[in-house]
């Protein structure tokens, strides 16, 4: 009885999944993202991000005729079956025009499966993982693309911008010396070996270089302990995890070194500020694909108060981006006109040249990924200074300059 | 005026019938002793008694209220006390903390410090031993630290299972002469295989076979030796 | 030669010694009776010997000449030493015949087909029908129970049948009934040690009768008169009964 | 010389925590025989109702570990009513509880994320400022939960082993019947256990919470480091259970020192099964 | 075996001609997949009494198996899924050595800490097993020319399905022959089956091995199917997910599982779907193994089971 009556469920659903066989005047835009678990807070913004496109394209009454609905794929904790489900469930819904992620499993492996199916599918984060599906047959992935640009600019986009600055006499370093901490990820760890390396070929000592399991850090006295040993000019953590990297600010300031501390991404999350107060001023970060807001870029600013106005507080990185992914797909559909011909609107979309929040995007044919340039999506160096975050770099775009850190005087 | 009154009580584990419709008073400065074989419902009728068991039949008074079903703690505070057959203390906690924590009702945190100086008089091993863990002790000292421990809650009667188990003659010698005196002061239900101490500190003996009380030895029918181990050992012994 | 052996046996539990330096031999083929007061150590005597729980704190026990003081349980039953446990022992998920039929299968090596004759052979012996062998245990009376815990340990073909108080709970025709069925075991070529508590059935049945008392072994020899032995209606009455 | 200084400070800073973590583990287990796997999502939702009202509620820090430890309190004796209680004297008891406080773990966690939401959290530290010992600089929250934990694990000493309540809590975890027979209510004593237990998860979540961020699943972390303690010491007394702590604590430190970050993790656990195996009863229990 | 497995069975061989969407089919996989894993973990919890926390550490070790052996080794996928069963068996020995000595609430820590010492392990050796991240684009599946990438999942289904039959099969058996049997005993009394030559080590040893094997190569059909070997398997939440099948459907059933490994997949899964409700599902699923545990102890299985007549069985 059970059996059947679960039968009875699985060949409902199965009927609802299929009954618009002809596309209705609804295109549906999929969003995978972690709602529930961990990530739920970026979960949030992506979905509100692309709600926020959604309800805008909606009001001006859609694109080349049809009107958008959002239905939302939640990957849980990333876990394989979790985001394998989820990205089933959107795929198997014949009015799905496309889906948006800012990311959705960590290894990006549901790129296969939307290719298999020929789904446009827009992604944030992990451009690295991208770049490594991708790249090796870009042909088979015509639908898929990166709005984050490669992450090569992270590995060696650091040591000239240092050394800028000592030669500008903004920043007095005492010696040429870094110290280098990475957690076991192959973003935090591929960018550490990266910056290594430019380190080394521009003739820096690189005195420590560790590696920390991916997870909950709860003590970085250890780590700080070898530091101080022998205080080295710049100081790098490429641990993402915002609260380990708030740990870390905090326990660094405890007895700081005459170091520049730079932190991968950490700092860019909203609350890292509201967390560390004022032990933070003075740190460095930089950023591929986040917000460029400065005044040069006036849609960054028009994107983060639409997205303020609607939720009542300032967005990170993904709400602005699922936002403009959102609008490529709608722009390519204006183009194409047919929301069923997914491989032409993927086309459509690897051709376009857009001025979004991020910066102008423009793809990478060989790897599907944004171009990152000064005119196209640019990486990004901010400090923070007293709760602010001030962009010193590339200075075409700067809203401020860079100050010595209080306890390097 | 009976300070016990049980009348018809049965029950049992489960399925298995233990008791059958039991039926006993011990009157006001009584001492009542039962014996008879085991397995036959002795410490299952103690057991009723104290709350640790619920009777499926029959009721209990004591001191003319109803306590039947109700919990061990209820029936300590109205005075009732029950000592468990063999090593049933706290492993890990001293002689003078177990003698101290065992008057934990508020009628018998009233006194505890005179109650404590009795126990230590009547038991003067237990006195040497004040510092001493419960699980070095040997069998003897854990039966004393039970009683004494029993006599902390101020007992307005005092319920003993095998006080005597597996003690020496010697030691058995000392806990009968501890009983007697104990016996003085507050009434004393006791289930004993002994039936020579029973004899001795008790004054009616009842033999329970079966879940069933089969017969009862008053001061003018006390039987001789040979009477005694017939009933205990069956006919044929 | 005896066939079970136990040379200054002593097993301690913390500060409490439960058997304190036993020293006994059983000839093949007796049936010797274990008698003492509650908590003597009988049953831990049996434990010790047994493997449960495994090994004695100092002395030895030898089975059919071989050394088995640090053997676990189920090779001991291997072995063929067998015993029944005083606690209602069953499976409550299986059937009385499969319950001995494992028996036959673990503890004598038989292959299923055997196992499931053997089975059937001891039922039949044990006086539990056919209907009521393919019930659950826990559905079984006490006295059909009891027998199935003695016809588990038989289809292992043991040598030595060790029985802890088989007729605790038991009616008096039962107790009869019992006491021919362990006569027949008996005849049979099986060893028996019997700790009992009804003291008629241990008198009509033993040939020597072991006395403990405070886990030391107290008297020894004919029952008849162990029984009138002063120091154990002493343990057992109390002292001034003597 | 100053490094290892360093690193015995941030051992005992560890130790501390540790303690405080186990501690109300350790109560239960001890009392009830209940391994509660909800206690670091007590410790969540402490830290969680604690930032609510001295954040939210703007009513300051104090008011705010009040009501943290409060509503823990209470949730653990509804904890202990509805999901302990019901299965007292079933042959499984152990097993089953594991069962219904991983469920309670569960709920409560995913109530949190529904509640309060993923955003990271964090709570004012009780003291600010940093403090120096030769060299080796904490945080003076941190230094405040170094010298409380101690007062608060004396405190529950005392009141376990002075007190005629605490001790009936012993007199409960060591014999229930003998316990009910000297007059102890032993449900009571039950609620009482797990109520106290709760408590403390509760008042470690809030100490946390001012060192790391509130998430919801801020506990589960804690509620490893709390098992792999109380196992350590063996699952028995207080005493073993601080001891382990230490141990513990130091061993991590150090061994970050000289192994790193990265293995300490790995070595911690290889270290807990080798004890398990050779010594089931812990590092400092009875065989 | 009896007429509903087969008719159910039978609903389940033809479904794929009706169902012909991928989601659908996927869902199904996955719902094999954790049958497998719940019935299987109910040999060793319900049968042999060991409560192991540790299961979900043999579908891992399959899972990664399959995903070095296929991606690094360059195996065959298709032999991968055997492979997995063998390390997963393999897996178990190590953990029964410890766990046949030690009872209660002691096998619940050692198998959690052993399945944790797992999770740091893949963490730690990431130039192996891709630490956090796992490991993706694993050979998919292929049998001569037969490629089952780009069928709509028509061939993995019959696959997964072959896996639950021929795992429900051998439960089946295991669980009534005389070993089955002597789990129970042992589970039950003892110190009685220890007396009548059963030897405790060597049956927990095997009931551990025993339910290792199909959740090995479950583990590995995993990866090869979805192409990816993560940590997250090794999670609470996968733990308590599983642990509610075994539970809800009623232990020492085998059947009971799979039966709520279904029910709870599909139950969740209708659930994920619905906005707003997706942390609220798990709070159901915690809910409902409380009730279970309170109200009807022996789960689904034993109350349908009141209605149906107790068959003999025979040994």
């Amino acid at each position: 009885m059970k059996r059947r009556a679960l039968f009875g469920t699985a060949i409902a659903i199965a009927m609802v999944a299929s009954a618009g066989l002809t596309m209705a005047e609804v295109v549906k835009i999929g969003v995978l993202a972690p709602v529930s678990g961990k990530a739920a807070a970026d979960g949030e913004e992506m979905v509100n991000g692309s709600q926020l496109a959604v309800d805008e394209l909606n009001a001006a009454g859609g694109v080349a005729g049809y009107s958008f609905e959002l239905v939302v794929g939640d990957v849980g904790e990333g876990s394989a079956d979790a985001v394998a489900t989820a990205a089933e469930r959107l795929l198997g819904d014949r009015d799905m025009g496309a889906i948006m992620t800012g990311y959705a499993s960590g290894s990006n492996f549901e790129i296969e499966m939307m290719a298999e199916q020929d789904m446009v599918y827009l992604i944030s984060a992990n451009s690295s993982q991208t770049e490594g599906i991708i790249s090796p047959s870009p042909d088979d992935f015509p639908t898929v693309w990166s709005l984050t640009p490669s992450y090569a600019g992270y590995n060696t986009e650091i040591v000239p911008v240092i050394e800028g600055l000592a030669e500008d006499g903004k920043l007095d370093l005492p010696n040429r010396k870094v110290a280098i901490i990475a957690s076991d990820n192959p973003y935090s760890k591929g960018i550490a070996d990266g910056m290594v390396e430019s380190f080394a070929a521009a003739g820096w000592e690189v005195i420590v270089n560790d590696l920390l399991p991916f997870g909950e850090i709860n003590d970085w006295r250890g780590f700080l302990a070898k530091v101080r040993q022998d205080p080295p000019a710049v100081l790098i953590n490429t641990d993402y995890v915002s609260s380990n990297a708030a740990l870390f600010v905090s326990q660094f300031n405890e007895d700081p070194t005459d170091s520049l501390v730079f932190i991968q991404y950490a700092p860019s999350v909203p609350e890292f500020l509201e967390l560390t107060k004022e032990q933070s001023s003075g740190i460095v970060y930089n950023l591929l694909g986040g917000v460029l807001n400065t005044p040069t870029n006036p849609r960054a600013r028009e994107v983060l108060d639409k997205y303020k106005d609607a939720y009542g507080n300032e967005p990170g990185t993904y709400g602005p981006a699922l936002y403009e992914q959102v609008m490529i797909y709608a722009a390519a559909l204006e183009k194409v006109g047919d929301p069923s011909d997914h491989v032409a609107i993927g086309r459509a979309i690897g051709e376009s040249n857009t001025q979004t929040a991020m910066g102008a995007v423009q793809f990478d044919p060989d790897t599907h990924l944004a171009v990152q340039s000064n005119d196209g999506i640019p990486i990004q160096f901010y400090q923070i200074n007293e709760g602010n975050r001030v962009l010193f770099y590339p200075p075409v775009y700067a809203t401020g300059e860079f100050s010595e850190p209080a306890w390097m005087k | 005026m009976s300070i016990l009154r049980i009348e018809g009580i049965g029950g049992g584990y489960g399925s298995v019938t233990v008791l059958r419709d039991i039926t006993l008073t011990l009157e006001t400065g009584e001492n009542l002793g039962l014996f008879g074989p085991n397995g036959h419902g002795k410490t299952t009728l103690l057991r009723m008694t104290s709350g640790l068991m619920r009777p499926s039949s029959g009721t209990i008074q004591f001191d003319g209220r109803d306590i039947t079903g109700a919990s061990p703690s209820k029936i300590v505070t109205s005075g009732l006390v029950h000592t468990q057959q063999g090593n049933t203390l706290f492993g890990d906690m001293g002689v003078a903390e177990t003698l101290e924590m065992a008057a934990f009702t508020k009628r018998a945190r009233a006194g505890a410090t005179a109650r404590l100086e009795k126990v230590y008089a009547l038991f003067p091993r237990l006195a040497e031993r004040r510092k001493q863990k419960t699980r070095t002790l040997s069998g003897g000292e854990r039966q004393m630290l039970s009683i004494g421990s029993a006599l902390m809650c101020a007992p307005r009667l005092l319920v003993l299972d095998e006080p005597t188990l597996g003690l020496s003659p010697r030691l058995k010698e000392e806990l009968t002469e501890a009983l007697i005196e104990i016996s003085n002061s507050v009434p004393l239900m006791v289930v004993e295989q002994d039936v020579e101490l029973l004899l001795a500190v008790t004054d009616r003996q009842v033999l329970v076979e079966h879940g069933e009380i089969v017969r009862e030895i008053t001061a003018t029918n006390t039987p001789d030796h040979a009477e005694i181990v017939a009933m205990y050992f069956g006919a044929q012994a | 030669m005896p066939v079970l052996e136990l040379r200054h046996v002593t097993k301690r539990f913390g500060g409490l010694t439960a058997v304190d330096d036993v020293t006994f031999g059983v000839e093949e083929g007796e049936l010797l009776g274990i008698a003492g007061p509650n908590g003597s150590g009988k049953s831990t005597l049996f434990n010790v010997v047994t493997g449960i729980p495994f090994g004695a704190s100092s002395g030895e026990i030898l089975f059919d000449g071989k050394p088995i003081t640090r053997m676990v349980s189920h090779r001991i039953a291997r072995l063929g030493l067998a015993r029944t446990f005083q606690k209602d022992a069953e499976y409550p998920d299986l059937t009385a015949k499969e319950t001995i039929a494992l028996a036959a299968i673990y503890g004598r090596g038989l292959n299923r087909r055997a196992a499931a004759e053997a089975a059937e052979t001891q039922l039949e012996a044990a006086g539990i029908g056919c209907a009521r062998a393919g019930m659950l245990t826990t559905a079984l009376s006490v006295y059909e129970r009891k027998q199935l815990m003695i016809a588990s340990a038989l289809v292992m073909q043991p040598k030595v049948l060790m029985l802890d108080e088989p007729a605790s709970g038991l009616t008096r025709p039962e107790i009869a009934a019992l006491n021919a069925h362990l006569v027949k075991i008996n005849k049979g070529g099986v060893t028996i040690l019997l700790i009992e508590h009804v003291l008629s059935l241990l008198l009509s049945l033993a040939e020597r009768l072991i006395v403990l008392n405070q886990g030391a072994v107290l008297a020894e020899g004919d029952p008849q008169e162990v029984i009138r032995d002063e120091r154990v209606i002493e343990a057992y009455l109390g002292g001034r009964s003597a | 010389m100053e490094t290892l200084l360093a690193t015995f400070v941030s051992g005992l800073v560890l130790a501390a925590l540790y303690a405080l973590m186990a501690s109300g583990l350790s109560l239960i287990w001890t009392t009830i025989g209940v391994f509660n796997f909800a206690h670091g999502a007590l410790m969540m939702v402490g830290a969680f109702v604690a930032w609510t009202v001295s954040e939210v509620g703007g009513f300051g820090l104090w008011p705010g570990l009040i009501a943290g430890v409060a509503t823990t309190t209470v949730l653990g004796v509804i904890i202990e009513y509805l999901l302990i209680r019901p299965f007292y004297g079933q042959r499984n008891m152990v097993l089953i509880t594991v069962m219904t406080t991983l469920a309670a773990m569960i709920i409560l966690e995913k109530s949190a994320q529904i509640i309060w939401g993923a955003r990271l959290k964090q709570l004012p530290r009780m003291i600010e400022g940093d403090i120096s010992i030769s060299g080796a600089v904490i945080s003076a929250h941190e230094a405040l939960i170094v010298v409380l934990a101690p007062l608060i694990l004396i405190a529950l000493w005392q009141f376990t082993n002075r007190t005629p309540v605490g001790r009936s809590l012993r007199a409960v975890g060591q014999n229930q019947e003998a316990a009910a027979l000297l007059g102890i209510n032993v449900p009571l004593t039950f609620a009482l256990a797990f109520g106290l237990g709760a408590a403390l998860a509760g008042l470690t979540g809030v100490l946390l919470g001012g060192i790391r961020f509130i998430t919801p699943s801020l506990g589960s972390e804690p509620l490893i480091k709390a098992m792999i303690v109380v196992i350590f010491g063996g699952l028995g007394s207080l005493g073993a259970t601080v001891g382990a702590a230490l141990v513990i604590g130091m061993a991590e430190a150090f061994l970050v020192l000289t192994l790193g970050l990265y293995w300490t993790p790995f070595a911690i656990f290889l270290g807990l099964i080798a004890v398990l195996v050779l010594r089931p009863n812990g590092l400092f229990g009875r065989s | 075996m009896d007429w509903k497995l087969a008719a159910g069975l039978g609903v389940l061989l033809i479904l794929p001609f009706f169902v012909t969407d991928s989601y659908t089919r996927h869902l199904f996989i996955l719902a094999f997949v954790y049958a497998i894993l719940a019935s299987n973990w109910d040999l060793s919890l319900g049968y042999a009494g060991l409560f192991n926390f540790g299961h979900i550490a043999f579908f891992a070790t399959g899972v990664y198996t399959a995903a070095i052996a296929a991606k690094t080794l360059g195996v065959s996928p298709m032999l991968t899924i055997p492979l997995g069963g063998a390390t997963a068996a393999l897996t178990a020995l190590i953990v029964a050595a410890p766990v046949a000595r030690l009872k209660g609430i002691y096998v619940v820590l050692v198998t959690f800490a052993f399945s944790q010492v797992l999770l740091q392990l893949i963490l730690s050796q990431s130039h192996i097993t891709g630490g956090a991240e796992g490991m993706v684009r694993i050979p998919a599946l292929q049998i001569g020319d037969y490629k089952f990438i780009r069928d709509f999942k028509f061939g993995y289904y019959y696959v997964a399905l072959g896996l639950l039959v021929l795992s429900t099969f051998y439960l089946l058996w295991l669980t009534r022959s005389p070993f089955g049997k002597s789990l129970l005993a042992l589970r039950d009394n003892e110190e009685y089956a220890g007396a009548r030559g059963i030897s405790i080590m060597r049956a927990r040893v095997l009931a551990l091995v025993a339910s290792a094997i199909f959740p090995g190569m479950a583990g590995s059909f995993f990866a090869i199917y979805l192409r990816v070997a993560s940590p997250e398997v090794l999670g609470f939440g996968t733990l308590s997910l599983v642990l509610s099948m075994v539970l809800i459907g009623g232990i020492a059933t085998i059947t009971g599982p799979i039966f709520a490994a279904f029910a709870i997949f599909f139950a969740t899964e209708t659930l994920a779907g619905t906005r707003g409700m997706e942390e609220f599902r798990f709070i159901i699923v915690a809910v409902a193994m409380i009730l279970v545990l309170r109200f009807a102890p022996g789960g689904l299985a034993r109350i349908l089971q009141v209605f149906q007549f107790k068959k003999n069985r025979v040994l």
